[in-house]
This record gives C-alpha cells, structure tokens and sequence, in this order.
C-alpha cells in the first residue's frame, strides 16, 4: 500500500499536472481542487498507515533516465546562460557537467533501495501537499488576476502541482544521485517561475536564482565526489552509517549545497529576488517547502555530525542568520521582501536546531518545519491577497488596511501571532528550542536575541496595518473570491487548532518522525498539558492564551454600546494625525558583515569539509 | 517608504505651559523639518494699550502680558514712559527696580531649569528645584506683596517701599538659596544620565547665534557677550560692577549651567542691591502727559525686551510696541530644533524657555 | 548619579517640605501680601478716583435716579494692583487692600451679571447726566 | 510556589500590586521631600475610574485594553503557580502584544510612537529575562518557577550578574526613569495608554499594578527555597528603582536599548557561562 | 532716538553698508501710524556695548509694498509678518495670519482699522 | 459601596491654558512642588483629557484657543469640572473687551469654581479645587456640553459620538 502511495505522491502530481493543463479552462479549477484533496489525501493516508521504513527499489532503468534527465538539466542551464550571455551560469554548468561526468564514471551500482519512506517522509509529505495543494489550489484565484493568458496560467498551475512531486520524492530519496536530479529540479523550477514574468526584473531575479542554486549543485557533486572517491555507495542510509571522517566531509558538502537552497547568508538575495515573481512562488517554493531542504538535510545528515566540529559550525551558523535575517527584515518595507527574511531567518532557526540534534532539538526542528511552513504560507498568500485585491505592496500601502481589509490583516495577524506568540505551534516550537539550546552552550542568546527581534518585527508591521482605521471603525468583513478565503482560512483554522491541540500534535505528529533519528525523545502529553524534560505547558496556559487570542477577534466584531466615541487627542486641534512607524536603516556596512559573517561561517563548513575528507 | 513622520506637539501638551503648537517632520524621531504657530496667546495688549488704557495703567497692563517676566514688561514701560513724561526718578527708585528685576531673574531661571528636568523626565530634580523656588516666590512676596505680578514698578519710582526688616528677611532668603546652589548644580551636571540627555544636545553655534539675531541666555550660552544690563544705560547696573557670564557650548548643557551661574550672580548683585541702597523717596509725583517719543530695552531673564512708545500729549499712547526675547529668539529655535531626536524635544523647548505670552501680546 | 541616589535616600528620612492641612491653614498671608480690596461705604466720599485708577475696571460706580453712587467691585476681574487704593483720598478708612486672599466661588451667574452691570454704570452715568440737564 | 498560596496570591495579586503601587508612589514622594498621596491610593483611583462615563475611540480598542489586564494577569498566574519560567516570559509579551496592537490601532501619532518605544523596550528587557529562565534552568535543571523554589542555595550567589543585570533592565520593564522612553508623559504623553479613559483606562492602570507584582515576583525567584531573601532582595530592588528613578533623567531609545543591551547582556553571558564551566 | 531718514528701496543697500552680525543686532522692525501714513522703523542696536541704536526710517503709504530683510536678515521675517498681520504693512513675503484669526479684526493697529475683506 | 465618594479622592488634571499670562500657570505648577504637593490630595497632572477629571484653565481665552478649549473639553468624560484659575479666566481680568479674547472661559464652557487672583495663589488654586471636588461628588453622567455648541448632539443607538460634539463648536465659530 505505502509503495503504491508513494508511487503516486511522486508521480501523480506530474500526471494530475498534464490533466491540469491540458484540461478545458472551465474544468481546470475543480481539476485542481481535486488533484490537491487526491494528493493530500494520499498523504494522509500513508502517513496513518505508516509503521516502519519502507524501501522501494526502483526498476534498473530508472538510472539511465535519471542520467538523461541530469544531462538534460545541465545542458539546459548551459543553453540559458549562453543565450542569457551569464558567464557565471554557463562555467557552473560546465561544471556540474564535468563533476556529474566523473561522478557517474566513477559510479559503481549499489544494491540498495532508492527510496525510502520514513515517518519524517510522510510526515513532510503531509507540509508538502497539505499546504502546498492549497497553494495550487490559490494560484488557481490569483492567476486570474495576472496578464496571462489562460492557457500559461494553467501552465502555471500545472508546474506548481508537478513540483510537489519532486519534493515529494525529495523528501523520501536515498540515493544521492536521484537526490541530486531532485535538487536540479528545484532549481530549475526556482528558475522558471521566478522568471515567470518575463520582465527585465524577473529574469535579473531568476538568473540569480539560477547561478545560485547552480552552485549548490555543484557542492553537492562535490560531496558525492568525495563519497564516490571513497568508494562508498551514493546512499543517505549508506552515508548515516559509516563513521569515518571523509562520510564528515561529504556531508559537509552536502549540507553547504542544501544551506544555499534555503537562502541562507550570503546566499540570501536569490530568496529576496523572489518576489518579482508570482507570490504563489514565494509561498510554495520559498517559504513553506522547498527551502526546507536546508534544515531537512542538516536533519538528515544531523545524527552524523553529533558531537563534531562540524556541527558546531552549522548551528552557529544557524545561530547567525536566525539574528542576522531578522535584523535586516526589520529595514525592509515591501511586505513580501520582509517574510522572505523572516523565512530566511527561521530557517536559520531550523538548521541550528537540527544541527544540534538532541532529540528535544529535532522535535523543535520539525515543529518550526511544519507549523512556519503553514503560517508562512497563509502569510504570502494574504501578501498576495493585499497586492491583488487592495493594490498594496509595501508596508507604508497598508497604513490602515485593517478597515479596508479586516479579514486579511486579521489573517496576518493571526500568521504573526502564531510565530510569535503562545500557545501556536511555531512559538511552541520556539520555546522547545529554547529549552533545547539552553542544554549546548549560548545558542540560546541566539534564540533569545532572534525571538525578539522577530517579535519587533512583526508588531510593526502589524501595527502598521492597524495604524489608520476609519473614523468609526466597525469591521465589516470584506468581499474576497472563495479561493482565496477558502484556501487562507483552512490555513488559518489549522494553526488554530493545532494551537489549542498542542501538546497531542508534538506527540503523535512529531515525536514519531523524529524517533529513528534521535530516539528517546521525552516529550509527552496529558490531555493538552504538554510536558517537556525541563517544564510543562499546563492546558490552562494553553487554554487561557489561546483564548486571549480567540476573544480577540471575536471583540473585534462586536461593537460596545452605550460607550461614547471620542477622537483621538491631538493637543485640542482638529488634525488627522497619520500613522507612523520606524524604520530601521540598517547601515549598509552592517548588511554586508552580516553578508560576510556569514560568507566566512559558510567558507569555514565546506573547508570544513574538505579537511575532514583528506583527514 | 514613507520615512517622514509628523510629530505634532501642541498646542495642548504636557510639555508646554502655554498654548504653542509645533509640526515636526521626523525620519525616525529624528527632527528634519518643524513648522510652528505660536499666535496662540495672542490677546491684544498693544492694541489695548493705545486705544483703553490711558498711560499711567499701562505698567500694569503690560505686566500680564507675561507672568514670568512680569515686571521686565512694567520697568520697560515705565522707564520709556519716564523720558517723554515730567517727572524724577529717585535713585532709590531705580535700585529698587533692578532688586525687583533680579529676583524675577532668578525665579524665571528656576522654573527654567525646573521645566528643563522635568521634561528630560527627571521628576526628583524638577521638584528639587521648585522647591528651592518657593524660597525666591516668598521673597517676591514680601518685597511686592504677591508671588507673580509683583505691580512693582511704576511711574516715578516703585509702589511700595522697603524697611530694613524687609531687607533682612530678603537677604536671608537669598542666603538660604545661595547655600543650596552648589548642590543643585551637581545634580544638574554630576550626572551620567544628564550629561547624557544633554550634552551636545540642543546646540547653536556662536555664528548662528550671531546670525539669527539671538539674545538672552541662549546668545551667552553660545558664547554672545551681550547683556542689556551693559548694554544699556536705563538702570544704574554698572555701580554694582557687573559683568555677563558667557559659555561657549551652546548646548543644553551649557544653558542649564550658565542659568545656575547667572542665578549665583543674581544673588549677588541683589546682596549688593540691598547694602548700598541709596536713601530717598521711592515714588515720586509723575506731571503731565506724554508727549514725544522713547524707548527702552532691558535685560529680561529672557534676554533683551524693548520697549518703543509714543505720545501725542494725550492720556493714551499713539503707539507702544513691544518685542520680546522669545521673540528675537524664534529663528534659532528652529536651527537648534533640526537634527534632533523628538525625545529631547521636550527638553530643549523647555531649555529655551520659550514665552509665547511675551511673544503674541 | 550617586549623589543624587544618596540624597534621595537621605530625603526619606528626612521631614517633607510639605505643608500639613494644618499648617497651610495656620500660615497667615506674608505681611504686606495683596489680597483682598476692603470698602466702606461710610467712609467713602464718592470721588470715584478709585473707578477712574482701576486699570481693568473692577470697580463700578452706579448711580441711581438721586445720584447716589453705589459701589460695585468684582474680585474675579480685579487683578490685585492695589492701584485703587493708591488713588482714593482716604486708603484704609474707604478703600483698603487685605492681606487674606479672595476665596473661589461656584456662583456661574458673576460673569453675566458683571456683564450687565458694565452696561449699567454707563448708562446710569448717561442717565443721570441727562436728568440733571 | 505553586500549591494553594500560589493560587491565593494569584486570586489576590492585583489586590497586592495595587499596594505595591501605592508603596511606590508614596516612596517616591518622600524621596523627593513630598509629603505623597496616601497608600491605598491607588484604589481611589480604581474606583474613580469606574465610575467614569465610559469612552473609546473605536471598540477593539478598548477590548484591547482589557485583553492586555487579562492577558498580565495570565502571565503572573504562569509564574504563580510555578510554571515554565519560558512561557512566563513569551506569556508577559502576550500580554504586551495587545497593548502593543491597541497602540497602533488609533490614529494618534503619540499612541504609535509609544507601542513603537514599548516594542523596543521588549527588545531591551526581554533577552535578559530570558537569560534568567535559562540560569536558572542551569541550576535546577529544569525550566520551572517550582524547581527554582527548591533550590537550597539560593541563586542569588550564583547568578550574581543576571541579577545586576536583570536591575539594569528593570527600570525598562516598569517604564521607570532612566529607562521610560516606553511612557515619557513629556514627549508622548503616555504613549500607549494615552487614548484610554476611564474603565478601558483602568484596565491598562490595574495591568500596570500586575506588572509590578509580575517583575518582583521573578525577582523573588533569585532566593531559591529561602524566599525570605528572595522577598528581601525584592524590596532591596525595590528600593534601588525606585531611588534610580529619582535620580536620573530620561534616555531616549537608541540609548536605551544601547545600554541596556549592552551592559546587561554581557554581563549575563560572561555569568551564564561561569555557571556553565562549574 | 535719532533716525536715519532712507527711502524703502536703499533700504537693503544701506543695511549691508553697516550691519556685520557680531556687532550689530537687528532688534526689530517697527511700524507707527501717524495718522496719514505709517512710520516704519527698522531698529539695529550694537553687541556688548552701550551705544546709540541706528535707526533707519521711513515713511510710507499704507498700502506701499516694503522691501524684506528676510534674506539678509532671517530673524527679522517675524516682525515683518507681525507688522504686515497687525498693521497691514505690505512687506515683501509677508502673510497676515501670524496672530489674528479670521474673525478678528483686520489690520487692528492702525488708527480706523480697515474693514475685513470678507465682508 | 458609594464610588462618588471616590471622584474627590482621585482627581486627575488637565491644565489648559487659553492665553494667560502664565502668571497662574506657573502658580499651578507650583502646586505640584514639594510645598504645596497637590498629590497628597491624589491629585495627578495627567496632561490628557481623556484621563483627567478636572479642567484647569487659565487665560481669558483668545481667540485662536477656544476650539481647542472646547475640543479638550469635549474629550473628557464625565463627571467633570471646570476650575477657572485667575482673574482673567473668570471674566477676562485685564485683558477683559481686548478684540482677541473671549473674556473669560464660562462664555464657552460651564465652570465649577472660580479662583480669583492675578495670579492665584497655590493656595486660592488649592481651595478652588476643593469646591469644585464638593461638585464633582454630585454630579451625573450626563453629557456636559460647550455653550456654543448649538444643535444637537449626534447619536447613534445608545451610543454618543463625542467627535461630532466638537466638530459643531467649530463650524460656528469658524
Ligand atoms: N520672552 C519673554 Fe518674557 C521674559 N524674560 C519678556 O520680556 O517671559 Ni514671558
Ligand atoms: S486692586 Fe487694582 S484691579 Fe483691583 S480694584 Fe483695585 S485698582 Fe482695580
Ligand atoms: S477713591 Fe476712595 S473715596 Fe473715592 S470713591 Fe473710591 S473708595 Fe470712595
Ligand atoms: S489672572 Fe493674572 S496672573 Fe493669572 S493668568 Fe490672568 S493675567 Fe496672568
């Protein structure tokens, strides 16, 4: 059953894709719908009915195509920096060209399964069409209110289905070599929908992208070099299980590769270039899935380097980008470039804590994994909901949207408190890093500082939404299309629960996803009271802010009676004051420590690396 | 992004003691442009004064134009009126009016400094301050029988006279405040968190000051040696042997301790004051009307106010203009405001110490 | 700051600077203070040099039909200057200054009457001046 | 603490903050040579403030107002009744977030810059607060207020610096001089509770008597089982705010956050890290 | 007081002929009216020492347009905004509106104030 | 339990001034120093109105402050008073029948208790606001309105919108 699921979460997407686009423009709509609630109940599926690791082999085939499709990529980014005249792109192709060349040469087949389904898998398969069928299901809405043509919007929509495949598969493969085509397709996919626009930013934005995740690849190439070199199968599970210092080095370079996926600093501009792109794009690639491959690979890889230097480096290194990409959101004015840093800040988040790989610190990965992913999503989503239906970009646009668009900044709102506040997943998952982090060394000042200025953050930002209400403000909520509300508000409704459900959704989503790789994790639950080693989360805590938060809302509708309205003071005169807000220049010098601080924290991995490997 | 923000401040503020409404553009709290109006006050009293009073009310008048310098306003008048009326004034008289002016000095500065720690949000030191202040208001109360509007000087001399027992209480006032000056003055600058607030803060240049015409303890602050006490010759300030005090800073700092220097010499002139006061009659009969044209200037605790009447013969004047300090101050507020933080607004205002009631009459 | 924290320290235990209820009621007016504006009608010779003087005019004189002059003052427009004293021929006797202060009122009609009562005296004086052509 | 006192005190704290305010006022008044308002006079206010006609100037406003009381009340109940000393913390900036959002949702340009100044004011006194959780965690080997209050040498030695430091804060979390940027009644007049009146007011005023019985609660924390010099080096602190507030001027934020950051921070870094070595 | 008798348009060249700000102030700017026309007096007084005040003066129509010092001098746009607001000088630049609000009379300094223009 | 006992122990300020001379300013001022320390009576100057319960003016009210008079006045709740300090609050003083003045504030809103005095003495202050707390403890939660508020009030359900109250003072005066 597992394989047959499997089989369909990965190749479905492209087929249900094929359907989506070929299909007659009134069909398409519901063929999406369909496909998401196929592929998310698939998920679901596999994730219940999972009990142990399941391997699939995949029929011998299958490499030749995977090397065809390798060769294919690469001579395809090649052609695109030769016709975009990019020297960076075309010498990287050449690159990864010759490296996978050598690779392959060198490749010497292994009798092992290509695939393996573990509960960490299925639980991310659960992200991946989860949110991501509903951003599929959005893009549908908002592609509406693009320039395209109906038949490049379908397109689009069908890209975005068939990409959940490849992350699907992403998130389940063994072999390093289908891994490194997995990746390849990401990039390529990064590739053509940042550059979906066609205009002279988008394809600035996308080159970038390109190169960079470009020169990811070859890390990876590297890192299956220097396995390859040793002699070793081109395996994660073969990779987990040797101990010597070169499987150190690879991983090292695997992990480097995977780290500029997920934007990390000084690799953080491709992820900002982002936004020219539709905003589905951010959602579903940049922020709630495909720069998980950061922390799902320092994850992945984490058991390995316990206790290593290397390790070390990486949560620093997490540490880092976690203060550093919330310092620079803070300078930021475009909605959307600020969640981009604020993604790549929390996923610097998620890498150090899966870098440190206690099995507290997992939990408190794969908990910011899954829940910022959500939030995340439902926050570009709106972001694009703002842009399309209230024509407002940047944050100064959105002075005072609250009257204009409760329902959306209501869902900000709620996408800010749960990565932010208590009792939401995200925060709970904060508060696990915390208690975690507390156990090795200062990573936690690195917590502490970042929480803080994230939290700074994104009041402001909040606060500037709330800044002009209307004169008498009664909120009346506003006329959206269904896909919109529909897809936000199930994102919504999910963070809601989850929030109060807490304590049993650590425990029987996390904990067991988490188990084969730190086993003997001691979070456990007691009706919704949560209880950690180090302290417990007692419901009526759970109960009691989440309430707070609920009454919130709920207050918001109704309007007080018999309460006299008075304007605000302004010393006695009749002026309207605007509303205001700092804005935190970051010095440019700083940007660029930061840039650099991070560039030497990368440097230092992939030397790292290679010291390891010759060692 | 929208960098400017408007900061309004006024004309109701817990900062101001009077109407006065400033528009700040900011980056960041950061001052980059200000707009004022500060016509607020503005109730008529020169028109008044030339159209209801009739010339021998007039000191009385001009005396609530402002409370703070009260008596600035009625010497001004009075000693303008005296040049183109009939009548003489007793030395006595005269040193009598500086005695008056002197304490109105101090406790102008005192509410000064007191205004300034309060708005740096330095409650102790504002209530220090005022109640140290309380010493000078008693004083004032016994040389003029009230606290605020002394209606000390008037045409021909003073209204009332001093006895010796007057004179000794006064002295033994001034002691007491003489005593604790020291230590006012450590809690204003021995201080990390005020020399924080306001050191570098609120600063003109000397070309500024020059520039933009400034007068008062801001011109001396700044390093301007002007002071109408030598500058002019209405009141006999030279036979005390006087000298102005000049700081070279030109910031908040400097003003706060060149006003705690000019008190101390205050005090010491109102020592001198009191011990070589000359004998004679303290008010004299004032004949005829005014008829001609005069004027006056002397050195408020503001700075120089000028007085310019005129008078046709008739019971009331053609014209009386006043300018005030605050007034010839006004251009540098706006240079010093410039490049500050909103957060020391308060302070620097209060630094300042704007009058807008001298200022709109 | 040391110092200033010493003697904020110091100041606890020192008495306050307030005055109590009692004291404040006990502390008469500074000797000479201007308070009050005392009339007496027996002494007053009805010079109305005391009207004349007042610079705000807080001193009324009406005249009824008989020319009798009645005195009006309003301490909520008298500004304390002692003016009127100074320029009455008989101070202390007639018109004198006190030393305790004019207590607040609630009375909301002192404003409307006084309005009234500025029309009044002038066109009593009109009036009067009339009769007596 | 936990157990039936806790729970009584948190049925009682904003009875006991209220006093604490009173205490608070009437010490300061005597530092500055005042004779002061009378102790319950806090409560005065309370009931004034009840009986005003109430005002708002839009309804989530005031629900805000409210939301914040119930939402300190939330956090001391959390530190009480000796709960994760973490969730005490993000439970506090609960509450604070809906003031923060009351702030920004009026159109008064000295609201906002108050929830801005209150914003950074969490940056400057959080991180440490947080430090604190984590000494602690470094003592007792766990997160909880409870185990903290088990602890038979009291904190205090080891954590030396995360005191001082938490001292320093201190004045930036009770919106006290130096560090009352937050409030500055001469600038914003203040800030976030500006547009508040009468029963929304109270709301915000009783929240401030909890926020008083929140921070020296946590400092109740540093005497471990010997909560008599926990309370003891509450009142020492007690004392030394209120004397700093008496003795300095206001800073503004960039001085603020500078100072507190950075005298604090390292302080209970180079502290944490002694604790760690032994 | 001694006049300097000038006509409005040397009036910026005589300025700049004497003034240096560290040694003179420019106290204000006066207008007097005598009852055909107004006297207006620009008042400079020296810095630190006790000498006569010159005054430059001249005497204008009512409504003659006046040269501003603002350029020149910037404190002295105050007392031409207040001359122009209370005595309906027409200084180059300047607005009423400083003190009076529209309601209040216009030009009320002057011996028959003018009527206001709204009316 | 009676809360109007309350209102007297509490009052909050809020000082206006509508173009004094700051004669009486200074002296309010001077009530909030150690000698004469209004907030034993827990009396605090909030600097706001919405907070405040007593409206200190001072001034005769020129022109250009009176919108903002009523405006503050209007944004306090009730119950509230007016305590008109100084002469030249109570009817204009000095600068009584000036053209910029409105010759003291009861022309536009209703005062409690009038303190004589030019300047009021800290202890005339004092004792007027004692009067005026004797009035504070009687009164309603009625609505108070500017005199020259003419019209009537705008509501809505039981709701009143206190901003238009203030809007209408300044369509007549303007
Ligand atoms: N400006 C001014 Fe005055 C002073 N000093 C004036 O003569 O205070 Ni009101
Ligand atoms: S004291 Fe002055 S104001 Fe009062 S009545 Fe006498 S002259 Fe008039
Ligand atoms: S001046 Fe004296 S005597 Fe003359 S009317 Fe007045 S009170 Fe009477
Ligand atoms: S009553 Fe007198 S002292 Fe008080 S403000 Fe009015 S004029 Fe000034």
């Amino acid at each position: 059953m597992i394989e047959n699921l499997t089989l369909f979460l990965i190749l479905g997407p492209a087929l249900l894709a094929l359907v989506v686009y070929g299909a007659p423009r009134r069909l398409y709509g519901p063929l999406v719908v369909l496909s998401s609630a196929l592929l998310f109940s698939a998920a679901l599926l596999a994730w219940l009915l999972h009990a142990q690791s399941v391997a699939i082999a995949l029929p011998a085939w299958t490499h030749a195509a995977i090397v065809l499709l390798d060769f294919a990529l690469i001579g395809y980014f090649l052609w695109v920096g030769v016709r975009q005249n990019h020297r960076l792109i075309v010498l990287l192709a050449l690159l990864q060209g010759a490296l996978l060349g050598w690779v392959l040469y060198a490749l010497s087949a292994a009798p092992l399964a290509e695939i393996v389904v573990d509960k960490l898998g299925a639980t991310l398969w659960l992200l991946v069409t989860g949110v991501g069928g509903l951003i599929a299901w959005y893009a549908v809405g908002y592609m509406r209110h693009e320039s395209d043509s109906p038949r490049r919007q379908q397109a689009f929509v069908a890209i975005l289905i068939a990409f959940l495949g490849v992350m699907n598969a992403l998130f389940v493969a063994d072999s390093i070599e289908l891994f490194f085509l997995l990746f390849e397709l990401t990039t390529l996919s990064s590739f053509i929908l940042i550059g979906w626009r066609r205009d002279a930013a988008s394809r600035l934005s996308s080159l970038q992208a390109l190169w960079m995740n470009q020169l990811g690849g070859v890390l990876l190439l590297l890192g299956m070099g220097v396995i390859i070199w040793q002699g070793a199968p081109l395996f994660f599970s073969a990779l987990l299980e040797s101990q010597s210092g070169w499987a150190l080095g690879a991983a090292a370079f695997l992990i480097a590769g995977a780290l500029i996926k997920g934007a990390q600093m000084p690799f953080d501009r491709w992820l900002l270039g982002a936004m020219v792109a539709p905003t589905p794009v951010s959602a579903i690639l940049h922020s709630s899935t495909m720069v998980k491959i950061a922390p799902f690979m320092v994850l992945k890889l984490g058991v390995l380097l316990h206790g290593t230097p290397l390790a070390v480096a990486v949560a620093y290194f997490g540490g880092f980008v976690f203060v550093a990409g919330a310092f620079v959101a803070l300078a930021r004015n475009h909605l959307k470039e600020i969640l981009a840093y604020s993604t790549i800040s929390l996923l610097g988040l998620m890498v150090m804590l899966s870098a440190v790989a206690t099995p507290l610190a997992l939990s408190a990965a794969l908990t910011l994994i899954l829940f910022h992913g959500v939030a995340k999503a439902m926050l570009f989503m709106e972001a694009g909901v703002l842009e399309k239906l209230h024509h407002a970009k940047s944050v100064d646009e959105m002075g005072g949207m609250l009257s204009r668009a409760p329902m959306s900044v209501f869902l900000v709102l709620l996408g800010f408190a749960s990565i932010t506040l208590p009792p939401f997943g995200a925060l709970v998952g904060k508060w696990v890093a915390i208690e975690a982090s507390a156990q090795s060394a200062f990573l936690f000042l690195f917590v502490a500082l970042g929480s803080v200025v994230i939290a700074l953050l994104y009041f402001k930002v909040a606060g500037y939404m709330l800044g002009k209400p209307g004169s008498q403000m009664g909120l009346t909520i506003e006329r959206i299309p269904r896909v919109f509300s529909v897809t936000t508000l199930l994102l919504g409704v999910t963070l809601a629960l989850s929030a109060i459900l807490i304590a049993p959704t650590l425990v029987y989503l996390i904990v067991p996803a988490i188990e084969p790789f730190a086993p003997g994790s001691e979070i456990a639950h007691k009706g919704l009271t949560l209880m950690l080693p180090s302290g417990d989360l007692p419901f009526w805590q759970i109960v009691g802010a989440w309430l707070l938060l609920l009454l919130l809302p709920l207050a918001g509708l109704k309007r007080m009676r018999r309460v006299d309205r008075v304007r605000e003071y302004s010393g006695g005169e009749r002026i309207e004051m605007q509303p205001v807000t700092f804005y935190f220049p970051t010095p440019r010098w700083i940007v660029r420590a930061m840039a650099i601080i991070g560039a030497i924290f990368f440097g230092l991995i992939v030397l790292l690396g290679g010291v390891l490997w010759v060692a | 992004m929208i960098k400017q923000l408007h900061i309004p401040l006024g004309s109701q503020h817990a900062a101001l003691l009077e109407p006065l409404r400033l528009d700040f553009s900011t980056e960041n709290e950061r001052i980059v442009s200000v707009r004022s109006d500060m016509g607020y006050v503005h109730r008529g009293v020169e028109h008044a004064c030339m159209n209801r009073f009739d010339f021998k009310k007039v000191p009385f008048v001009v005396a609530r134009v402002c409370g703070l310098c009260a008596i600035t306003h009625s010497t001004a008048a009075v000693l303008a009126t005296e040049q183109i009326v009939e009548c003489m004034v007793s030395e006595r008289a005269q040193w009598l009016r500086m005695l008056a002016l002197e304490f109105d000095r101090i406790h102008s500065h005192m509410l000064c400094l007191a205004h300034v720690a309060e708005s740096s949000g330095y409650e102790a030191l504002f209530m220090h301050t005022m109640m140290e202040r309380e010493r000078v208001m008693e004083a004032q109360e016994i040389l003029s029988g009230n606290r605020v509007q002394f209606d000390y000087a008037t045409l021909g001399g003073v209204t009332r006279d001093m006895d010796s027992q007057c004179a000794q209480a006064l002295l033994a006032k001034v002691g007491a405040l003489k005593s604790v000056l020291s230590g006012l003055r450590d809690r204003f600058e021995a201080n990390w968190s005020t020399q924080m607030r306001f050191k570098g803060v609120g600063a003109i240049t000397l070309e500024e000051a020059y520039r933009l015409g400034t007068v008062g303890p801001i011109a001396r602050a700044a390093g301007v040696r002007t002071d109408i006490r030598i500058e002019s010759s209405h009141l006999p300030y030279r036979a005390l042997g006087f000298e102005p005090i000049v700081a070279l800073e030109g910031d908040l700092y400097a003003r706060n301790r060149l006003r705690l220097e000019e008190i101390a010499q205050s005090i010491e002139l109102i020592e001198r004051i009191l011990e070589g006061l000359p004998e004679g009659a303290h008010l004299s009969k004032v004949r005829g009307r005014p008829k001609g044209e005069a004027m006056a200037r002397i050195e408020a605790p503001r700075g120089e106010l000028f007085y310019y009447v005129r008078g046709n013969g008739g019971a009331i004047f053609e014209r009386l203009r006043i300018r005030t300090p605050t007034y010839a101050n006004l251009k540098a507020f706006e240079a010093i405001f410039l490049g500050q933080e909103y957060s020391s607004i308060p302070a620097i205002l209060a630094s300042l110490d704007p009058c807008m009631s001298c200022t709109a009459k | 700051m040391f110092k200033a924290l010493i003697e904020a320290l110091l100041n606890l235990f020192k008495k306050p600077d307030t005055l109590t209820p009692k004291e404040a009621a006990a502390r008469a007016p500074v000797s000479g203070s201007r308070g009050a504006i005392g009339y007496s009608e027996e002494a007053c010779i009805f010079c109305l040099k005391c009207e004349k003087a007042c610079p705000p005019a807080a001193i009324l004189f009406i005249r009824d039909a008989a020319g009798k002059e009645s005195y009006h003052h309003n301490p909520y427009l008298c500004i304390y200057c002692g003016e009127c004293v100074r320029a009455c021929p008989k101070p202390d006797e007639a018109l004198w200054q006190e030393e305790r202060p004019v207590l607040s009122s609630s009375d909301p009609a002192i404003s409307k009457r006084w309005f009234a009562m500025e029309k009044e005296a002038v066109a009593s004086k009109v009036r009067y001046k009339k009769a007596k052509r | 603490m936990g157990g039936v006192v806790g729970w009584l005190l948190i049925l009682l704290a904003p009875l006991i903050g209220g006093v604490l305010y009173g205490m608070e006022r009437k010490l300061k008044a005597r530092m500055q040579r005042r004779a002061g308002p009378p102790l319950m006079q806090p409560f005065y206010d309370f009931f004034k403030l009840i009986d005003k006609r109430p005002m708002v100037v839009h309804s989530l406003h005031g629900y805000l107002g409210i939301l914040h009381f119930l939402g300190m009340w939330l956090a001391l109940a959390v530190l009480l009744s000796g709960g994760d000393l973490l969730m005490v913390i993000f439970m506090h900036l609960l509450a604070n977030s809906f003031l923060i959002v009351a702030a920004f949702s009026v159109r008064s340009v000295y609201s906002q810059l108050g929830g801005m100044r209150q914003l950074l004011a969490i940056l400057a006194y959080e991180p440490i607060f947080l430090l604190a959780g984590v000494g602690f965690y470094f003592l007792s080997g766990s997160f909880e207020a409870k185990a903290v209050f088990e602890l038979s040498s009291a904190p205090l030695w080891a954590m030396w610096g995360i005191v001082i430091a938490i001292i320093i804060v201190m004045p930036a979390k009770l919106k006290k001089s130096p560090f009352d940027m937050a409030e500055a009644h001469q600038e914003i007049i203040g800030g976030a509770e500006i547009e508040y009146s009468g029963l929304f007011y109270e709301a915000l005023y009783t929240a401030r008597w909890l926020e008083y019985l929140f921070a020296y609660a946590f400092i109740v924390l540093f005497g471990g089982a010997n909560w008599l010099l926990g309370l003891a080096l509450a009142a020492v602190v007690f004392l030394l705010v209120t004397l700093v507030d008496n003795a300095t001027t206001r800073l503004n934020w960039q001085q603020t956050v500078a100072i507190t950051l950075g005298l604090s921070l390292p302080l209970g870094a180079i502290n944490l890290l002694l604790i760690g070595i032994q | 007081m001694r006049r300097t008798e000038i006509t409005p348009d040397r009036l910026l060249g005589e300025v700049r002929a004497f003034y240096d700000p560290t040694r003179w102030r420019f106290l204000t700017v006066n207008a007097t009216d005598t009852g055909a026309e107004l006297l207006i007096d620009w008042i400079f007084v020296p810095i630190g020492r006790d000498e006569e005040p010159v005054i430059l003066s001249s005497c204008v129509a009512y409504q003659a347009p006046l040269p501003s010092l603002a350029a020149l001098i910037p404190a002295s746009a105050l007392g031409e905004a207040e001359m122009c607001d209370l005595l309906g000088v027409a200084f180059e630049g300047a607005k009423p509106g400083l003190f009076l609000e529209p309601d209040a009379p216009r030009a009320p300094l002057l011996k028959t104030p003018r009527e206001r223009d709204d009316d | 339990m009676r809360l109007e006992r309350f209102r007297k122990k509490s009052p909050w300020i809020l000082h206006y001034n509508a173009g004094s001379c700051n004669g009486c300013d200074i002296e309010i001022l001077a009530c909030l120093a150690p000698r004469y320390d209004v907030e034993r009576l827990g009396i605090l100057n909030r600097g706001n109105p919405k907070q405040a319960d007593i409206l200190l003016v001072t001034g005769p009210v020129t022109h250009r402050s009176r919108d903002r008079l009523v405006e503050l006045y209007t944004q306090m709740a009730e119950p509230k008073v007016v305590v008109a300090v100084g002469s030249c609050t109570c009817s204009g003083g000095i600068f009584r029948h000036m053209y910029h003045v409105g010759d003291g504030v009861d022309q536009f809103i209703p005062v409690d208790s009038y303190v004589a005095g030019c300047a009021a003495r800290p202890e005339q202050i004092i004792e007027g606001v004692a009067r005026a707390l004797e009035i504070l403890e009687h009164k309603s939660h009625e609505i108070e309105r500017p005199f020259q508020l003419r019209g009537p009030l705008y509501c809505s359900g039981e709701q009143t919108i206190r901003r238009q109250m203030a809007a209408k003072v300044s369509d007549e005066t303007n």
